[in-house]
């Protein structure tokens, strides 16, 4: 008893973790259902079938590659914009300062809603067509502010001292630069980069304002298989972005910490 | 002010650096002979960073020149200065093995046997086998030893060191002071060594320089500042001293002064005493001062209110019938002990003691040092 | 074949000749071999494995002509508000061809976004169901040709209703059974359609008041907790799961559904319910003008026609595919809401076409019903 | 990653640098101007675009008409209240939910802490329109969490006090707050570590030295020092949120219908942009009042 | 070996703690006297923390009682006892302010008078001034004064010090540890002050335990366990000591035994041999070392090869003809001194030296204390 209570946080911390992953569990569960009709919603019979056939729903594969690239070219650029804008607030101190993070907080403060149709409202006007290189344009919008965040954490617990001594060692500017600055930041924009491809990765709420009908992102094709019935691909693919996040985050930190172990 | 300066000795013309709303270092005039140990002692926020930063070329003086033998390196960038420094926070790179903090220097100027050297570096701060790891698998009194390392291979014309060993323990500084001279003696290059640590500056430096709100204070070998300070500042900061009201009584032999302080006549070297003053601070080391009455022919009467023993040493306070505790630190020789509330005399030698201006304040370098919170 | 009422009479004003003409590309269909057909989800017959469309790619190998087919057409509204902007401001869609509901049809005539049929590149036109040739809309079917056309019902999960009917729109708005367990169409003319012709008026010639007072009574339900959601074709797998009891539904959603599970039940309100078509329209500037209209031609081929037709369960608008349905499936071919009965079809009604400042008027109070 | 989606709420100035001040600037100027164009002029587009009249056929015109918005508010207003409530429960209950699991993260997983971060992290790349959908499965009226609840009268509890309109726990004001606060749950948990994180153990034994039982300490020092993840995963919750309408289309009902839906719909469907606009505009504006209000009262004025 | 025990004195009985794969405390038996001033010394992970914090509640003992009195407090949380610890770190809350830190003890108990108590207190600790700032805006010495005031002001039974003074300067830490006693004495608590710094337990303890590898290695006031440590490791630890290895000669007197060290033949007291060993350490301190052959009957001749001056005192290496460098420290107190490569005689009385069995390590205690990095 006294034991349960010590631990009582512990508990209630994993309830929430299961809360958490149920639905994921649910869904790499019905990857592996044949449905009965074209609603996949009970569990009618275990078949492999979608995982061998990944791309057999008609545009689902289609959809999937554009998420994927797309998301890379936001999050890269979002990640080189907000970098430098990282850069800029965490180490220079300049007029303008308290602007540019309003600036950098409102895109964060306001609701997808408003910025996917705002954003359709200037294309509108401008006669910017919809389409993919709209959602690039709306996925690095919203994307930067995130970055922004997560470099300037890391920025502002880097040590200037460090720094200096790269130039009192000899390195110029440049050099201090690529071979101090951005490797001692890199966690941070590495997370930053992360979160900005998962962002638009997920996002549907934007993208949709701003898609025509060649652009079907993987969250439109989604939605739009919802009306229908969605395919067990869906399911596949959720669980293998799923699986394929967990591997490759949890290998990078166990190399990292057996290089560390190992010089140890 | 500037003196003669010899082929690489460091030389600091009135340089001088003022902040915003403040002047942390007043025109400093300075020579370091190349090749010694230079320690610069004072308390906190007297400007001792400051001025190394300014030698590093981190940070631009206000004016001044800063020379090294006969080229002027005022305006040249931290980057092109031919100094290293060993940070107090060590400043190692976080994401490199300690090797290639070591290289690094090297590296940055296309050094073809920068491995070579920084492993020859590293065995001699001891650290060869700790090559590969990261600065923070190691402890502190490592990476202080890496920060020196990194430093030394650059065999820079002068390497300064900015309270190096301020965040090691006490048993482990001592054990890395000791490390420190033997390393700059074998190697013979200048060091300039910023400490908080009265003792420390002592036993390392070759000379010291005590800084005061930005100014020097006073210059000269350890020895030399100890026994005989020129001010109050410089009596106190420097180990403690017991200073006694006086004023000095004309005549006396070429030799000895006398000057009566509270009531009683004591003797003085004269070499010891300023030209012309009347008033007086009549000082003596605590360590000068004797229980008994064999130290000399000054004699004060007292009562032991403290006794503190500390292994070495053991520390008496005893009170003068006019209030003024003196305090008396006797070497556990063996010899018998004073207790406490015993009534004793406290004697000394007359050239044991120094007179220094009364118009100074008697706790000048004395305060608690408490204000870098 | 089908027949239905076909209101010549139209509403007050608004559907005259259109103000607009769609302005036409240059017609790279004999470079290009290719034609982009965008079109509602399952809309088109699939294999089994659902990885081909048998008559699509008989229609490639025949022609040599490539279809870029893509199921992006999820909603009326929808995917006007999407190929609005490109169409108003003079660029192309990317699409040669796609399937509008014919008040749809009517607002693109209108605008002029969409553009002529060259009827000599679609022979088989003179296919078209003699009921529906001459629409309100679109009078001589200058600009669009059916694709497919149903009827909105009732549709009902036997399961979920504990075995009990559901026969009227009434009964779907008020049966304590079904409360929180009814959807509606978020088509205006389907679900506003049925529960006016509930209340005994008549679709194709009712008062702003009949309006007003059909969305009153579905307010009331709303507001009672009745309805569950307004949906588009999203309704199908509530329904197939019984998380809806009953719902308004189009007859082909219903009809496939009834394939994997009998307990899914279809009803037409005796009171009369509605009959629409989604008809190809082929937009402005688009590439593939010819290729598009020999598409749209091969699909009037009876035999072709009535191999969609058993797939997707809908009326198809070509004559003679009754009969080719028969021949592939007698089963299909006997049932009423794919080939319906003159009686039945003496109960559908069309809904009238409305001016602008109508719909404006209507879609704002049904949208204030179904968005809030 | 772990660092990510967290706002720091520290406000150490950096170091003054005096020389080649255009730098910061050069830095800035790409990023700046890529918001500027991209999320500056939008919201100014979208504020000219609701003082227009007109419709779809016809074509907009300006004529400054603010009397929308009184419309607007008048009609919708019911949604806004709703969207704000909805929001704020599940703010408050992704706050109960989060807090303990950031806690252990931070201060209890030991060597377990980056796999259970990883864990938290990873559905994020598994479509949330997905996991919403399994949750339509979770809650559907055949699956056993449904028969459980009815058997066990939570459906009857739930009932009750008007979350769900019948037996079923789909559909339903509960399904769309669970839904809210299962979605956005990452974006309170990553905050509430961070700053957790940073708590030093020493002060909770510091505390517990100090004659505070468990519950004072949490309330006393753990709860008051975890302030700023607090802050910064409300607000990373409750915007979003508020805006949503995924959640409330895909598991609630004619009853739940949040503001974002409604604008969305205004948008993409009815076509009405004045409105629409005018409804996106009030929506920003009294998010972004609630959060200077509650930013400023929770003292952590440099959000960023 | 636990002794009667005082009303309230703190008793530990068999105390012992293991980790998961280390024991860090074994079997520990103690007894502080309520009132003392009591210091807990070792070097770095001898487990000194782990003992306080066993007391302190914020660690489960494995075995063994706590008892404070008469009560025994084993199996009370941390926030029912009455004992309060000082941290090293200081642990201040950071969001409130000095008067709320000093407060919350008070506060947590119901306390009426909780401000006018923790106003007193902060007085005592001379920072009323500050009472209303936020612990991040105090220096560090302030910092460790609020912390002191915070557990103070409850007036716990027992309170725990952990290197109170580790994180200060060395000056601050001299002036920290003599008010640390001044208050200590002034409100008469039992106090348990861990630290690293041998000077700093000599200086201000009452009693002193060793501490070695998680066991206790001596027990006593400072200046028997400085004069009189009983094995090589409390010799080292504590201060330095010159050992000389040596072999007992039979006979003697029954005050002075002579032992045979490197050819030659040294005296040293009875009473400092332990009984029945043959082989020992003979040690002496570098204090009790004369320069001169004045200083007792044992004599020894070296060459001089280190003079390191540090103000107080000078510190000698001199090296003997088999190798081996003696330190000798000389009070600065006037006499001559040697200089480098002299030729000396080392001097000592036969009642300076002590005798340790020579089975132990001569280097135990005296090594690098460099692994806590
Ligand atoms: N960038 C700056 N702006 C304003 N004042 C400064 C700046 N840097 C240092 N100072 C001030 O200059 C004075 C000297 O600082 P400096 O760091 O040189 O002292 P220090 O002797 O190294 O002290 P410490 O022993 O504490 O390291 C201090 O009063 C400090 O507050
Ligand atoms: N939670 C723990 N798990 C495992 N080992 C521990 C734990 N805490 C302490 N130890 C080990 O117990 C030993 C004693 O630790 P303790 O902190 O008591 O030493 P200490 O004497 O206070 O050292 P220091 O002077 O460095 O503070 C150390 O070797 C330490 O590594
Ligand atoms: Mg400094
Ligand atoms: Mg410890």
């Amino acid at each position: 008893m006294a034991w349960i209570k010590r631990h009582l946080i512990s508990f209630a911390a994993i309830a929430v973790l299961v809360y958490m992953l149920v639905p994921n569990v649910v869904v790499a569960a019905f990857s592996f259902n044949d449905p009965k009709g074209k609603y996949n919603y009970n569990f009618n019979e275990f078949s492999a079938a979608a995982w061998t056939n990944p791309c057999g729903a008609q545009g689902i594969c289609e959809s999937l590659g554009l998420s994927l690239q797309i998301g890379v070219i936001a999050s890269l650029t979002a990640t080189v914009l907000g970098t430098m804008i990282a850069f800029a607030l965490g180490r220079y101190r300049f007029r303008g300062r308290s602007a540019t993070n309003l600036l950098i907080f409102m895109p964060m403060a306001t609701p997808e809603v408003v910025m996917g149709s705002s954003l359709l409202t200037l294309f509108l006007m401008l006669g910017v067509p919809s389409g993919r290189t709209a959602i690039l344009i709306a996925h690095i919008m919203f994307c930067v502010s995130f970055v922004v965040v997560a470099v300037k954490a890391r920025v502002a617990t880097l040590d200037p001292k460090l720094e200096e001594a790269a130039a009192d060692l000899g390195a110029n500017p440049t050099q201090t630069f690529l071979r101090v600055t951005l490797p001692l930041a890199a966690p941070g924009i590495a997370a930053g980069a992360l979160l900005a491809f998962s962002l638009s990765f997920d996002d549907y709420i934007i993208t949709n304002f701003n898609a025509s009908p060649s652009s079907i992102t993987f969250p439109m094709y989604v939605w739009g298989a919802s009306a229908r019935g969605v395919p067990v691909q869906v399911y596949v693919i959720g669980t293998v972005m799923f699986v394929l996040t967990l591997v490759v985050v949890m290998t990078g930190q166990l190399i990292s910490s057996r290089r560390n172990r190992q010089v140890a | 002010m500037s003196k003669q300066q010899g082929k690489g000795d460091l030389g600091l013309v009135a340089l001088t650096k003022s902040f915003a709303t403040f002047t942390a270092v007043h025109p400093l005039d300075l020579v370091v002979p190349q090749g010694s140990f230079f320690a610069l002692l004072g308390p906190s926020g007297c400007g001792k960073t400051t001025t190394l930063r300014m030698i590093a070329g981190l940070e631009e003086p206000t004016s001044g020149r800063i020379r090294i033998g006969d080229s002027d390196i005022t305006d040249t960038k931290a980057y092109q200065r031919n100094v290293n420094t060993v940070f107090q926070s060590y400043a190692l790179f976080p994401h490199m093995s300690v090797l290639d903090n070591v290289m690094f220097g090297l590296r940055r100027r296309g050094d073809k046997d920068a491995k070579a050297k920084a492993k020859e570096v590293l065995e001699l701060v001891q650290l060869e086998q700790v090559a590969s790891k990261k600065p923070t698998q190691l402890s502190g009194g490592m990476q202080q030893r890496v920060a020196l390392a990194r430093a030394l291979v650059n065999r820079p014309d002068v390497l300064l060191l900015d309270e190096p060993l301020g965040a090691l323990d006490l048993k482990l500084r001592r054990q890395m002071q000791i490390e420190l001279k033997r390393i700059q003696q074998e190697v013979g290059l200048t060091f300039i060594h910023v400490t908080h640590d009265q003792e420390e500056a002592m036993t390392m430096a070759d000379s010291i320089a005590v800084m005061n709100a930005g100014r020097l204070e006073q210059l000269g070998d350890p020895a030399t500042l100890y026994e005989q300070p020129r001010s109050t500042f410089v009596a106190n900061f420097l180990g403690q001293s017991n200073l006694l009201r006086a004023t000095v009584n004309p005549g006396g032999t070429d030799h000895v002064v006398t000057v009566r302080a509270h009531d009683t006549d004591l003797e003085v070297s004269r070499e010891h005493l300023p030209e012309g003053v009347r008033d007086v601070w009549l000082g003596v080391r605590p360590e000068k001062l004797r229980l008994g009455e064999g130290g000399g022919p000054n004699q004060l009467r007292g009562i032991v209110r403290d006794v503190s023993f500390s292994g070495v040493a053991t520390q008496y306070s005893v009170q003068m019938p006019w209030g003024q505790e003196l305090i008396v630190v006797q070497q556990n020789d063996g010899t018998a002990r004073a207790v406490l509330g015993e009534t004793v005399t406290v004697s000394w030698a007359a050239q044991h003691g120094f007179a220094l201006d009364a118009s100074q304040d008697a706790e000048a370098g004395a305060e608690l040092v408490d204000d870098h919170g | 074949g089908s027949a239905g009422k076909n209101p010549t009479t139209g509403g007050a004003s608004g559907t005259a000749a259109p103000a607009k003409t769609a302005a036409a590309a240059q017609d790279m269909s004999d470079t290009e071999k290719l034609v982009n057909w965008s079109n509602w989800t399952e809309y088109i017959d699939t294999s089994d494995d659902g990885k081909s469309r048998p008559s699509l790619d008989a229609f490639q190998k025949k022609t040599g002509i490539k279809v870029n087919y893509t199921e992006d057409y999820l909603d009326n509204d929808e995917f006007y508000a999407k190929v609005r902007p490109l169409l108003e401001g003079g660029k192309d869609t990317g699409r040669d061809v796609w399937c509008s509901t014919d008040w749809m049809v009517a607002r693109l005539i209108r605008q002029g976004y969409v553009q002529k049929l060259d009827l000599a590149n679609i022979p088989n036109a003179a296919n078209l169901d003699d009921s529906l040739k001459n629409v309100e809309f679109d009078p001589g079917r200058l600009y669009s040709l059916p694709w497919q056309s149903g009827f909105a019902g009732i549709g009902y999960n036997l399961k979920a209703t504990g075995g009990k009917k559901i026969e009227s729109i009434t009964q779907l708005l008020t049966d304590p059974a079904l409360k929180g367990k009814v959807t509606l169409l978020t088509e205006m003319r389907d679900t506003v359609g049925l529960v006016m012709m509930e209340q005994g008026k008549k679709i194709d010639s009712f008062t702003d008041a009949d309006f007003q007072a059909a969305i009153d009574m579905i307010q009331q339900a709303k507001d009672s907790g009745q309805i569950l959601r307004f949906t588009g074709n999203e309704y199908t797998e509530g329904l197939a799961k019984g998380d809806i009891a009953a719902c308004v539904a189009w007859t082909g959603d219903v009809v496939q559904l009834q394939f994997d599970d009998p307990k899914i039940q279809y009803a037409l309100p005796q009171k009369g319910f509605t009959l629409w078509s989604d008809n190809f329209v082929i937009p402005a500037l688009a590439k593939h003008k010819k290729n598009a209209e020999k598409l749209i031609d091969y699909y009037y081929d009876p035999a072709v026609m009535a191999q969609v037709a058993a797939f997707v369960n809908y009326i198809a608008p070509v004559k003679g595919t009754a009969a080719e349905l028969v021949k592939l499936d007698p089963k299909l071919g006997k049932n009423p809401l794919i080939v319906p009965t003159p009686d039945v079809l003496a109960r559908a009604q069309v809904f009238r076409g409305l001016s602008t400042a109508e719909e404006t008027k209507y879609n704002k109070l049904f949208s204030a019903l179904t968005t809030a | 990653m772990a660092e990510a989606a967290v706002l720091s709420t520290g406000s150490s100035a950096p170091p003054t640098r005096r020389r080649r001040n255009w730098v910061p600037y050069a830095l800035l100027l790409p990023g700046l101007l890529w918001l500027v164009v991209f999320f500056v002029l939008p919201m100014v587009t979208l504020a000219s675009q609701s003082l227009q009249e007109g419709n779809v056929d016809d074509g907009y015109t300006f004529t400054g008409n603010v009397g929308i918005y009184v419309d607007a508010l008048k009609q919708y207003w019911p949604q806004f209240v709703r969207s704000f409530l909805y929001a704020g429960t599940a703010t408050v209950l992704a706050l109960l939910l989060g807090y303990p699991l950031a806690y252990f993260i931070a201060q209890k997983a030991g060597r377990y802490k980056n796999l259970v971060l990883v864990l938290v992290i990873a559905p994020f790349f598994t479509s949330f329109l997905i996991r919403t959908l399994a949750w339509r499965t979770i809650l559907s009226d055949d699956w056993f969490v449904t028969t459980w609840a009815q058997k066990l009268h939570i459906t009857d509890l739930l009932q009750a006090v008007g979350l769900t309109a019948n037996d079923s726990l789909l559909s339903s004001k509960f399904a769309v707050i669970m839904g809210l606060t299962y979605n956005f749950l990452p974006f309170m948990i990553l905050p509430l570590y961070t700053s957790l994180e940073r708590l030093d153990p020493r002060l909770i034994e510091a505390a517990g030295d100090l004659y505070a039982s468990p519950w004072q300490t949490f309330r006393k020092v753990t709860w008051p020092l975890s302030l700023p993840g607090v802050v910064a995963g409300t607000l990373l919750t409750f915007i979003p949120a508020a805006g949503d309408f995924i959640n409330a289309r895909l598991l609630g009902n004619t009853q739940t219908t949040m503001i974002g839906s409604v604008i969305d719909s205004q948008f993409l469907r009815v076509l009405d942009y004045p409105l629409a606009a005018a409804l996106s505009f009030i929506l920003l504006i009294v998010i972004v009042t609630m959060v200077s209000v509650y930013v400023r009262r929770a003292g952590t004025e440099e959000l960023l």
